[in-house]
């Protein structure tokens, strides 16, 4: 967020459109693709404008140490990492503080999705890689790790779409970008469930008024379906365009 | 029956126990459910510090020290000046504290305090600049946790803001020849814009409850922190814990995030003046 | 210790008075607070000269991990550490060497006083933290971890009650302040139990002849014994000032 | 049987299976003694990088990304640029691959892929100084492992040099009054002097394998790596895991390194040119 | 009986048949109460380190080595050289040694010994420096412990102070024209003001025992050490392990240390003249 | 290396000699003592040129944690180190990259020559600690690690000898120095076991051409053989010099 200074006005024209071509509500071009790594029990690739992430799940599978099994669930464990190149400057690869929280959040708002009480005593490791970093680069991680938790075969819910809206130029947009991130007021991440629009990520950055709040959040649930949309069709594309039925769940 | 499974038939009675009173509007404690428990505020309690608060919240209680020292800004922010917070829950705080680095709750904790702080604007960080590119004040915030029960984000965002107000900070002056700044015998105020608040609501069944106790924390399905500012403004926000909020309640929970942060600035206010 | 150089003879002036008025054989105000945490078993606040101190003690409780317990005594841990806002610069969180060293000498200090054999099997704690620091941290830390572990019902032989002499300005002076540390020729820290006058903890910087050391040994002793009274007042104040009568031991 | 017995068992019994096939001169998938996988370089596959390379040997997979910054040259190399190389096996990678930093596997795949390229001389670094001894190019090669199937060392390699020849850094010029060196709009190319290209070989009982898959691995004996240059030079070499050679068994790998080498490079230089 | 309970009742009665013996003025290995082991140094066994020794102390063994390098000064002590020691105990010296970062016991022995050092003012850190507040010589003495019987401060420390009074540094000027020190040819001793000793006593029942092995160390109550220097000065002391002495226990010990500290110095003195 | 630059000609003179007065084919003096470590089960200290190093073997032993241990056989493990005062400048005594890579190949050196299937479940613990360095540490390392097994009466096929050879001046020479080595052009260490000419270490920094690489891989043969002579009569020195017969094995 730079809203304290930045001159932001030329994030966006006087056509209302955006730095890259896009209207205040419209997501930057998403690709999806399934089950891309052979050695993970499933995984996904994501491209949400600039960001390239993998994401892979193991499991489920026994516990090492034992003592750190749950009696009734699955542990659910979530790494977030960006690799050393994905960055302007060259990342550190050790995990910062802020791969330590978004690898936090993401595990927990994945995990309302997950049926992880039909795996007692066994783990799901939920890895997630950013090759390339833009801006929503959590938001793209937890949509690839929902997809690639589908193609392992867990029992879910719903799936997971992440989406933020925020605030660039004194208007409230979708999906920002990260030019618009660094020069702009407000970025607002989160993720649903949208089959019954329950939120299970949200995080804000940067200010907004009541009205903002609501038109942003708003903004960001739209996004959120039409991200899920999206992950609804690289599953049917995998599964259904080899002509194989994907089991309900495993 | 296995001392685990014991145990989550326990926590079940007393999920069940807590949804009962909470259908009828009340907490174990007798608090409403929208009610925060008392706050006491108490600064300058670290003299050696540049700034300092005692907060309790109940009986969760919390210590703040501000230090200030000379530094170099980052190099893409070369007019600006250096803020860092940092929380440890103190091994005497709790039972199932323990001594090391930060785990993940409790860099989560130091970050969203953080980013009260910051994207409120609370400090004005381009005042605290002596030569751009080269000598700013660097502000280091460091909140010890030494009693929890319960909502630690307010608590450790009450302190934090708390000591920030009380901080006075050497003055440094660049030589007419230029060079290193020096230290002056004179004090300032860091450069206040705003007194950010954080609220917490724990989410139990279907209810939303400000500002939870341990045992509350201990059953909730999940926890949402708002931060606004006195101006109106929503700064920070983050949803914690597994669990999930519907739509409505997100919305409910920013616009009770602001009621309940006006009470708490009062309080804030006055015990800032009142050293 | 500066005994190399420093201009320190102003430390002690023309009337026999030093920095703070004190007179040599005189120790700094001093107060202590008996169980003043809610979720520690036993706890104590001190304040000794400008030092604030908190000691918490959890136990005897449960030892993990289990191969570490001891078949025939409790297993005593202690972590001495300093608030990053107790001095003067901004201390670093890690734990120092320097803070490791003090854990280890207050441990040992401590274990003589306690009756672990009482508590086979188990583990206590005991937790000093410096929110704010001044000379003599170290003993102040263990007279207040030693109420803490009697509010926490111990089984104990005695108190442990500590005091540092040194010379100051070419003088044996009792309980040196941070100053006096800086700019003196020695710090003499001991813990004694007082009852039967065993020596628990010493450690010596700087230079004293044999006479020298027998006199800083000697107000060293005497400091202890007047920390021990302020450590019965102090738990007599919470137990039979609330008129409630504290069982022996636990 | 308890579980390791039984696992012993069955690697026993793999082995047997394999070398029956080996003195048939075959392989479990088919190849001969010699026969690489097919390998796939494609670069610039990171645009924010100044380079990168994804490569397939088979089914593993890796993909490299360069970074160049200013750096200050070691004090004894006052006229020489910086080159680090380093490599993580990705959680992602296997399910054996933990997070963590990296153990003595990684460090060694690294250091080994690192002296292939350093002591070839594949970048003259002598051409990365700015200000001799003050401001010199820092080379980062960072090589992630997305999927193990064997073979680390030759995926890991031919993507670290594809990455180097995929490579375009911004020009700095040192300003006419001096100081530190300023970024232009300009790239160029690494100052690339040769291409080097490693080749694995497995020891499986006394047959010697080129390019061993995980399950390959699993049974080897011992493992040989050689790196050679485009001038006839062999210039790193590497034996891994307990296990041994005869003196023949070395003369045969490193002739044959060289051998496959060949092959290999041609394939880089084709994967690179046809971005 | 398990074995643990086996082992406290081994202990029990080695404890026994000591106290026997000492009650006699005995020890197991033949000596009296206050008399110390063999003492051997030997300086400059390792040619590259500016200073060395190696010390044995019965069958414990240690070695010393000094770098110095040019360094910047402290903050708080412009016009002082810097002096670090550090110790640690090799995986090679004992069954229970184990690799890895120096634990509280080597941070004390390592921490006493440069308070022994530091303290006496055996070294004229006033002299160590070139530049005021910006170049000063910085000494390392590492020292490694090679095999472990008991009483490793004592042995730590002679290796300490042998090895800096063997220590060769070269001379560094500052250019006339200012700038940072150059290293000459010429080489200087430390400017050596006195040499501290230590002497580490054991506690076993009511007895003090001068120079403990490690089978004395299993059974004693608690361990005390004072550092005496030339001039008729204790100045560093240290009490280690649980357990307690009488009033006159430590009037005896730094007595005692003082007396035996006067043998070991001219040990120490001959060792290093010997080279 | 220093193949690039480096004026190396001066390496060897107009006699064929090298720097220190060596022939091409030519060791630098060796001296091998065994046993001279107390506390040890083995043990062996080793001059090779400057080089200074010790080496001390525990076990076999109880291998902790007991699930590390391998049913079969010995866990072998293995650490090679720099002490501070080793080198030209201070060295951090923390392990480096290089320190944990030679721990491993002097591992995977060492193993082919043990029947570590003797010892079921337990651990061997190898330390290599190098007081001085110069050229050729790992190679005089592994040397002085296989005759402290032997001392230890650890079941051995072989000895392991170790030597390197090098690329100096545009000459192919055996056992390279610390000179020769940052000056050179190529350093080929090995290690073999002499009775069966097994090769069990085998690492290459520089250029080496077909001819010169078969020449220096010979010369570096050679020169394990002359090791191993001096392996030998180390061990036979110490046990028949005192007139004790040595079991085969332990």
């Amino acid at each position: 967020m730079g809203k304290a200074g930045g001159d932001s006005r030329s994030l966006i024209n006087e056509q209302g459109l955006r730095i890259d071509g896009r209207k205040i509500d419209e997501l930057r071009p998403v690709k999806i693709e399934v089950g891309i790594l052979r050695n993970a029990d499933g995984s996904a690739y994501i491209e949400f404008g600039k960001n390239k992430i993998m994401a892979a799940v193991y499991g489920p599978k026994e516990v090492h140490p034992k003592h750190s099994a749950l009696p009734d669930k699955a542990l659910l464990r979530c790494r977030y990492h960006m690799s050393p190149f994905s960055t302007e400057e060259r990342k550190n690869p050790a995990p910062s503080r802020r791969e330590i929280e978004i690898s936090k959040v993401m595990r927990e708002a994945l995990e309302p999705a997950l049926m992880l009480e039909d795996y007692p005593r066994t783990a799901i490791d939920v890895f997630v890689e950013v090759l390339q970093s833009d801006g929503g680069s959590r938001c793209a991680g937890i949509s690839a790790a929902s997809v690639a938790l589908a193609d392992a075969g867990i029992n879910m819910r719903d799936l997971v779409a992440a989406c933020a809206a925020g605030k660039v130029a004194g208007q409230v947009v979708v999906d920002v970008d990260d030019i618009e991130d660094k020069e702009g007021q407000a970025d607002l991440p989160i993720a649903i469930m949208p089959s019954s629009n329950q939120v299970t990520l949200l995080q804000l950055d940067g200010q907004l008024n009541d009205e903002e709040f609501n038109k942003a959040f708003n903004f960001a649930v739209q996004g959120c379906k039409q991200v899920y949309q999206l992950q609804r069709e690289a599953l049917i594309g995998k599964y259904f365009g080899r002509s194989e039925v994907p089991e309900g769940g495993q | 029956m296995s001392a685990v499974k014991k145990t989550i038939v326990v926590e079940q009675l007393k999920r069940a126990q807590m949804n009962e009173l909470l259908v009828k509007g009340k907490r174990l404690d007798g608090r409403g459910l929208l009610d925060r428990r008392d706050l006491t505020v108490v600064t300058n309690v670290i003299e050696k510090a540049e700034g300092s608060a005692r907060v309790t919240l109940g009986n969760t209680e919390v210590i703040a020290g501000v230090k200030v020292n000379m530094g170099t800004p980052f190099p893409d922010t070369p007019d600006k000046g250096l803020l860092v917070v940092s929380a440890e829950v103190l091994p005497l705080a709790s039972p199932y504290a323990e001594p090391g680095p930060p785990d993940e709750r409790t860099i989560e904790l130091a970050r969203v305090t953080d980013r009260g702080v910051r994207e409120s604007g609370m400090i004005d960080v381009s005042k605290l600049v002596l030569v751009p590119g080269k000598h700013v004040y660097a502000v280091f915030v460091d909140v010890s946790i030494l009693n929890v029960d319960g909502n630690l984000f307010d608590a450790v965002s009450a302190a934090t803001v708390a000591a920030i107000l009380s901080t006075r900070i050497p003055k440094y002056e660049v030589p007419a020849e230029g060079g290193a700044p020096v230290k002056t015998d004179q004090k300032m105020p860091l450069p206040v814009q705003t007194i950010p608040v954080a609220v917490t609501m724990a989410k139990i069944g279907e209810h939303l409850i400000v500002d939870p106790t341990s045992e509350e924390e201990a059953v909730m399905d999940t926890r949402i922190t708002f931060v606004s500012d006195d101006r109106g403004n929503i700064c920070a926000g983050q949803k914690g814990l597994p669990g999930s909020l519907t739509l409505d309640q997100v919305i409910f929970a920013a616009r009770t995030a602001k009621l309940k942060g006006e009470e708490a600035r009062l309080i804030l206010k006055q015990g800032v003046g009142s050293v």
